[in-house]
């Protein structure tokens, strides 16, 4: 076929961009839909969406059919980090190129994909036990942390905990004394409380992986006749809005932010990759952390 | 037959079920060149001894030889290794293969260990030459009815290298020339040296063929006779355990005397019913209190006209009138909605649920008849049940036991009794006879007859020619899938009659409704 | 002559009967494809085609092991999670330093060995298939998030071979080497059903155990060894995975089993067992394949609309293949 | 034992033995956690794990009930997780739009609604099984991979929160100090069990399951029962789904309900009833759900590592299959109790003649 900038999308000049989504399992995926597919169309691009419903061999063939339908630029949110050798090859011998968001892969080729753009769970995780070992710097006595982990297997979790667990280790009070897998749901996060209370007397904070298993914890806590972001200390991930709003009423003490509007910066690099211009190796999304005052401040403009 | 070793010996023979002693301290011995009989009354323990023979149930106590060495068989494939080839009583084959593979399968013609089709299509229409009959071996064995798959059962059976053949009411579906035939290969199956285990509730055959006889009475035996030693009646009174004169109260009920009751509107009318492919178009009415019988030989589409009869299956063709009212039979539930009851031929597959109970079993149409909201009460289902256990002498007589543990003549009744308290208008059985022993067998005949005396209408179907004219008032002769006449079952009917009738195939005297 | 014609005559209306439903699959999926072909311009493009088979390979030789399974009237719940430990040890062991043979002997050893035990359970306990091979399900899965947590990559040279090698013209239309292994498993498995006494003592089990029991067929036998098959082949298909990702990782192919099992069936096969045939079965997978291509060709569906979609597709297809079974009845 | 009959009657009971699966597991947690088994008073009710998983199976308990009844007749419904996600998306829609939340007349409605389109699927189900006769494992696919999809429609992909008091009462609500959840669950398997057992329904659903060629010359419409079965099954899951987004006042179509169609299979089939279909067991399949959620919670309460606990589940599951087979026990006993020694020669009469 034609291998220069030729695409089908190419005739009339606008860009096609085919973009494989991990799928539809939290509200901070959706939102990340959303946005990339607002900005898309606010920047005239012509965008294949596809939904790989969680499924690493749904999005190879995803990728597969985008570059048989010859779009001009491959980009998507790995559901895992390896296993993208064959097919990035293959988009790389017909000359598409490709823009990594979200999670990234551990390709030893790095010719493979053009960019990454997305956040960093470790870093995410860290940024949680920094703030909690600033929180408990005179803490004497042992500090007793429950987890609240992810999918088991699934990278942010495999990633934050790794991420927490370096950080925490500078104080050595600080003590995991239990980690379940709450699968990111918030009724996965309640049952697990529910349980850890019953089974640990004494818990002094709690942290989340994300935010709704942290508002599931909430309400077993509560049952519990323990007050939420006192009794117990909760830090989670995400910022998404409910989570945002409890960090807000002060029911959860901290929040690393995850942040899933990647679309206009998405579509930025998309522009510049079809035009042939360079780009860094590696955008982090433009993310922080927030706490009670900042959340009182900026949850009226946050946008999911 | 005289001094030789016995080939298979098995004594001091026990199996209990859950509550049930079926067998107790049998004994038994099958010598090589006979045709052994073993006779029993329902759930005597026939199917039992035969089942512990072949391994598929273990023994409780007891010792089974064969060819002199113990044996301890733990499944029918390993019996089947060591040259004991069985038919079980109800037709135990896979309807979903081929009729050439049911025979084969397990050993099938091969090279290199590819599965030889086309030599396996030509020997089974061999073997099936040999019992004469003239199916398509390619054909799925669901679609033939159930004497055709008794027949290939048969043939499965006695193709094999064996030392021993058993088989299990193999003929209670077949007709008197299916039977003639069977008996043939089994003489020279004998001659060659073939020990031959037979069951059967017909006497006339155990006559015909056995050279011995063994008894069992309540899973004991009672004893083993030359069959030159001991009479019919002698026989009966062994399996019964006490004197009877069932057959001469048999004769009684012979309806050649009986006029049709034809007086008043007809109950079933119908007129060109016929169903495409499967029997062709025919008239047919039936009268209250009437007995019709359906004559034929195999495969001749009784089974079809009865199903057509009921809504099993859909006629394509026809018209019905029910009390000279028209109307339709498209299902069973129509039909039983006229106060139509039919008992099918295949009680495994059509008729008992085995896994509940025989109480369950008995008030089934009844309560399908009432709906679903409204269940039978308790008291009445006791009643009802007990009644019939007792008239039909269903044994064990516990109500509460899963019906699939019943010996199959048991199941038969069961059967029968649900569609006898549902108190129908016309009650169609097709082979309701079938596997019942003799003492039943005269209980069911003569209840049919008590019945029709009563007003119910009655289509009796039988392979047993003999049965259809002592109990019918008029008889309905089927040939290939076509109904060629109806008789009046005057004095100058007899089964030669009706035999000429089916050869001739062309209507004889049609007897006008 | 008169036996004859009426001899064609028998065969002509008995022939199709049996193969409707593989048939009626068969012009529903052209009918699909040929939707697919006049919506979307690249859809033409043979290596689509292609692509169907080198993305469904390994759910294929899967799918063909389930078909035995349910062949007998059994089920196997546990391949999804067979197909990523295989993948999952595989790729352990490589990054351990094993050398690539060992490793595949390894990882084609695990699978039938779980198979054969869930088969023994079953036949001597007398338990039923769905809680033993969800137990095995379980298991493997268990295995998989125990040897690690997060996905293992895999450089082997063997494997990056197997993986990227290109069949056919390499800059063109290819296959890839999964493809091949995938056919060879189908037309072994055909052969197997169709000509040894295995294959048949399958079918006879599926249309009557109790029946084959008495016919003297070895019936615990095949029916372990089905599993045993049903476990062999979603090793390999854990093989062509780890072939197709060059990786392990612990969630993948969760609720394969339900793709599979779904392929199997609308292929025709009957989950009660007895009727069916692998050729239905590489119909089912390619049906479901095809489904999936339409869907990212279109690619103005979002996350729902594709559940959604896929549903109504699969309605529609079943739909009409049971009509279509129905009027030729 | 003292009374061996007794003892023998207990033991082949078909529930014993998972009773005895889970009274274990209950010891075992007690052994890990001595305080396990206690139940205190707390803001005026019971709190504890025992009432915790009692509250989280019960939802189980629902959506197995259905199950049951579909299984006996010989099909499957896969579609049940996906119509708990509907209905609780559908009540939880209608209920953030309402301006008063805590209306008790709006959370009717809105339970109602949930209901009415839940039973409007079962239906679907029961058309496609019955009337179309589509194998009912492919069939009832259909919804459940669509019905997530309609779930996520609803909420459109979000997490919708609600506030809404009574809503929150059926998920996590107590009533004379034990949760509300229980007690709707066991009303609703009273209610199945008066439907199936006080009337002929239950037979007539055995019938069809244990042989349907015989149930139809019987004069059962069996495409009817079929088509009702996979209705209830719905109302059952519709209920269900309610208890899950009120116990955490939210409705998440991607995670409400997922997989719950394995455990209650699971559930079904512990309690004793054939996938094959025929006879079921009520009991035995409540007793399976809560079995299923002792479990789950036991993962948590021995605070057995997430990467193991699929491993440990997988042996309890296969332990509570061996230990209930007859098969297994018949293998077990035998070998330690050899076959008693030859009976003595019946001395009944016997009447032989040469051969
Ligand atoms: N699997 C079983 N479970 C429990 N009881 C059984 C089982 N099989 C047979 N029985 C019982 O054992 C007894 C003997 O049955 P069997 O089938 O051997 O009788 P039979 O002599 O063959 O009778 P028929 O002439 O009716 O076939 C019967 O009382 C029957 O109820
Ligand atoms: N030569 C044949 N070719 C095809 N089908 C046959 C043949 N012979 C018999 N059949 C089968 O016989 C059936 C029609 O006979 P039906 O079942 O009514 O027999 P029947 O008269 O009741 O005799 P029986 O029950 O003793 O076989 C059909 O279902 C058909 O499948
Ligand atoms: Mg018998
Ligand atoms: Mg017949």
């Amino acid at each position: 076929g034609n291998s220069d900038t030729g695409g089908s999308g190419g005739d009339d000049g606008t860009i096609t961009l085919g973009f494989s989504q991990v799928g539809a399992e939290s509200g901070w995926r959706t939102a990340n839909t959303t946005s990339i597919k607002e900005a898309a169309t606010e920047a005239g691009i012509d965008l294949k969406f596809d939904d790989a419903q969680q499924k690493q061999e749904n999005q190879i063939k995803a990728i597969r059919n985008f570059i048989q339908q010859k779009v001009d630029v491959i980009a998507f949110s790995p559901v895992v980090e390896s296993g993208w050798d064959t097919v990035l090859k293959e988009a790389k011998d017909a000359k598409i190129p490709v823009i990594l968001t979200d999670r990234s892969v551990d390709s030893a080729d790095k010719s493979l994909y053009k960019t990454f753009l997305g956040s960093d769970f470790v870093k995410e995780g860290r940024l949680a036990g920094e703030w909690l070992v600033q929180k408990e710097q005179s803490a004497t006595g042992p500090v007793n942390i429950v987890e609240l982990q992810g999918t088991t297997g699934s990278a942010p979790a495999n990633d934050r905990k790794k991420g927490f667990a370096e950080a925490i280790a500078a104080n050595p009070n600080l003590k995991i004394v239990a980690s379940q897998s709450g699968d990111f749901t918030r009724a996965g996060g309640k049952q697990v409380m529910e349980q850890f209370l019953k089974a640990n007397p004494k818990i002094d904070v709690l942290f989340a992986h994300n935010d709704d298993m942290g508002l599931g914890a909430l309400e077993a806590i509560t049952a519990a006749g323990k007050v939420p972001g006192k009794d117990i200390t909760i830090i989670t991930v995400d910022a998404v809005k409910d989570g945002m709003q409890a960090l807000a009423d002060g029911k959860f003490n901290f929040i690393a932010e995850c942040s899933p509007l990647l679309g206009p910066q998405l579509m930025d690099l998309v522009k510049k990759v079809h035009a042939g211009e360079s780009v860094p190796a590696r955008i982090e999304t433009q993310e922080t952390t927030f706490t009670q005052e900042q959340a009182k401040e900026a949850l009226p403009n946050r946008k999911y | 037959m005289t001094g030789s070793q016995p080939v298979l010996t098995m004594t001091g023979i026990s199996k209990s079920f859950p509550g049930v002693r079926a067998l107790d301290g049998v004994d038994f011995r099958l010598l090589p060149g006979e045709v052994h009989a073993l006779m029993g009354e329902n759930g005597a323990g026939k199917s039992t001894l035969i089942k512990v023979l072949t391994g598929v149930y273990r023994t409780d106590h007891g010792a089974v030889t064969l060819g002199g060495a113990e044996v301890s068989f733990s499944g029918p494939m390993q019996a089947t290794a060591a040259g004991v080839s069985t038919v079980y009583q109800e037709v135990n084959l896979c309807t979903n293969l081929s009729v050439a593979e049911n025979i084969f399968i397990g050993r099938e013609p091969r090279r290199l260990g590819a599965v030889r089709w086309a030599e396996m299509r030509r020997r089974a229409r061999a073997l099936l030459a040999r019992l004469d009959l003239d199916i398509d071996v390619n054909a799925q064995l669901g679609t033939y009815s159930l004497a055709v798959q008794q027949m290939v059962a048969i043939a499965r059976a006695i193709d094999v290298e064996a030392r021993v053949l058993v088989l299990d009411e193999p003929t209670s579906s077949l007709d008197a020339g299916e039977v003639a035939q069977l008996f043939r290969v089994m003489r020279q199956l004998r001659d060659d040296g073939l020990a031959i285990l037979f069951v059967t509730h017909f006497l006339d055959q155990v006559y015909e063929i056995a050279d011995r006889i063994t008894v069992l009475r309540n899973g004991r035996l009672v004893g083993e006779y030359p069959t030159s030693e001991l009479p019919q009646l002698g026989l009966v009174e062994k399996m019964i355990g006490k004197e009877l004169r069932a057959l001469e109260r048999l004769d009684e009920q012979s309806r050649h005397d009986a006029a049709a009751p034809v007086e008043g509107a007809p109950l079933l009318d119908v007129r060109e019913l016929g169903r495409r492919s499967a029997v062709a178009r025919f008239d047919l009415t039936i009268h209250e209190g009437e007995v019709v019988g359906l004559a034929g030989l195999l495969g001749s589409g009784r089974t079809e006209v009865a199903r057509l009869l009921f809504g099993a299956d859909r006629a394509d063709h026809g018209s019905v009138r029910v009390h000279g009212t028209p109307t339709s039979l498209r299902n069973p539930v129509a039909a039983i909605g006229h106060g139509i009851g039919f008992c099918s031929e295949n009680r495994r597959a059509e008729g008992i649920v085995g896994e509940l109970s025989v109480r369950e079993n008995i008030i089934l149409a009844l309560q399908a008849a009432r709906g679903w909201l409204r269940p039978v009460p308790r008291r009445r289902q006791d009643e009802l049940v007990d009644r019939y256990v007792r008239a039909l002498s269903i044994r064990p007589a516990d109500p509460d036991i899963p019906v699939g543990n019943l010996s199959g003549g048991n199941q038969q009744k069961v059967l029968l009794a649900r569609w006898l308290i549902t108190e129908p208008r016309l009650l169609i059985l097709d082979e309701p006879t079938r596997g019942i022993d003799i003492g039943a067998k005269t209980e069911i005949q003569r209840l049919v007859a008590q019945l029709s005396d009563g007003g119910m209408a009655v289509l009796f179907v039988s392979a047993e020619l003999e049965e259809v004219l002592r109990l019918s008032h008029r008889i309905a002769v089927m040939r290939d899938r076509e109904m060629v006449a109806q008789l009046t079952n005057d004095q100058s009917v007899d089964a030669d009659r009706i035999m000429q009738t089916i050869a001739a195939g062309a209507g004889h005297e049609e007897v006008p409704s | 002559m008169t036996t004859l014609s009426l001899l064609a005559a028998r065969t002509r209306s008995r022939l199709p009967r049996r193969h409707v439903p593989v048939l009626a699959t068969l012009v529903l999926l052209l009918v699909l494809y040929g939707v697919g072909v006049s919506q979307y311009r690249a859809f033409s493009n043979i290596q689509v085609v292609f692509n169907v088979f080198i993305d469904n390979g390994f759910l294929l030789v899967v799918a063909v092991g389930m078909t035995f399974v349910i062949l007998t009237g059994g089920i196997d719940l546990s391949v999804g999670s067979v197909v990523a430990m295989t993948a999952m040890v595989s790729a352990f062991l490589l990054r351990e330093g094993l050398p690539a043979a060992l490793v595949l002997i390894i990882a084609l050893l695990i699978g039938p060995t779980l198979g054969f035990l869930m088969g023994c359970v079953i036949h001597f306990f007398d338990i039923q298939p769905f809680i033993v091979t969800l137990a095995g399900m379980f298991f493997a899965r268990g295995m998989c998030t125990f040897i690690s947590g997060s996905s293992i990559p895999i450089t082997d040279g063997f494997w990056t071979r197997m993986s990227q090698q290109r069949i056919g013209n390499p800059s063109g239309n290819f296959v890839s080497i999964s493809v091949l292994i995938a056919f060879a498993v189908v037309a072994v498995a055909a052969y197997t059903l169709a000509y040894t006494r295995l294959g048949r003592n399958v079918y006879a089990i599926g249309g009557n155990s109790q029946s084959a029991l008495l016919m003297g067929l070895p019936v615990g036998r095949t029916r372990i060894a089905v599993y045993t098959i049903s476990g062999l082949c979603a090793a390999i298909g854990g093989i062509l995975l780890s072939f197709y990702t060059l990786s392990g990782a612990p969630l993948i192919g969760v609720g394969m089993e339900l793709d599979v099992i779904a392929a199997v069936v609308i292929g025709g096969t009957v989950l009660t067992g007895g009727s069916g045939y692998v050729f239905g079965t590489v119909l089912g997978v390619l049906v479901l394949g095809v489904i999936q291509t339409l869907i990212t060709f279109d690619g103005s569906l979002n996350s729902w609309w594709t559940k959604i979609v896929i549903g109504g597709l699969l309605f529609a297809f079943i739909l009409l293949q049971r009509l279509i079974g129905i009027r030729y009845k | 034992m003292s009374d061996p009959k007794a003892y023998r009657a207990l033991t082949t009971h078909r529930l014993f033995w998972p009773v005895v699966v889970l009274v274990g597991m209950l010891a075992a947690n007690t052994v890990y956690r001595p305080g396990f088994l206690s139940v205190q008073m707390r803001d005026g009710h019971l709190y504890g794990s025992l009432v915790d998983i009692l509250r989280l199976s019960a939802p189980l308990i629902l959506v197995a009930l259905g199950m049951t009844l579909v299984i006996a007749t010989g099909g499957i419904d896969l579609s049940v997780g996906s119509l708990c996600a509907i209905s609780g998306a559908i009540a939880c829609l209608y209920i953030s739009r309402q301006p008063d939340q805590n209306s008790v007349g709006g959370v009717l409605t809105a339970l109602a609604l949930g209901l009415g389109v839940a039973l409007v699927l079962g239906a679907w189900n029961g058309v496609l099984v019955a009337v179309i006769g589509i194998q009912p494992i492919i069939a009832t696919l259909i919804l459940m991979v669509a019905g997530r999809g309609l779930a996520q429609l609803i909420t459109e992909g979000q997490i919708l929160t609600i506030n809404s008091g009574p809503y929150k009462a059926i998920g996590v609500g107590h009533l004379l100090t034990l949760p509300l959840a229980i007690f709707l669950a066991l009303a609703a398997a009273l209610l199945v069990a008066a439907v199936t057992r006080r009337t002929a329904l239950g037979l007539i659903i055995e019938s069809v399951g244990g042989n349907a060629q015989a149930s139809r010359l019987a004069g059962i419409r069996s495409g009817r029962i079929t088509f009702l079965v996979y209705v209830i099954s719905a109302a059952c899951a519709a209920v269900a789904g309610f208890m899950m987004t009120a116990n955490v006042s939210s409705a998440d179509g991607n995670a409400a309900g997922l997989w719950v169609e394995l455990d209650a299979i699971l559930a079904v089939v512990i309690g004793g009833t054939s996938l094959a279909g025929g006879r079921f067991s009520l009991g035995g399949t409540i007793l399976g759900a809560l079995l299923i959620q002792t479990l789950t919670t036991t993962v948590y309460a021995m605070n057995i590592s997430p990467q193991t606990s699929l491993l440990f589940k997988a042996v309890v599951v296969i332990a509570v299959c061996l230990i209930q087979a007859p098969g297994f026990r018949a293998r077990f006993t035998r070998r330690r109790a050899p076959a008693a020694g030859p009976t003595p020669v019946s001395e009944q009469p016997k009447e032989q003649v040469p051969a």
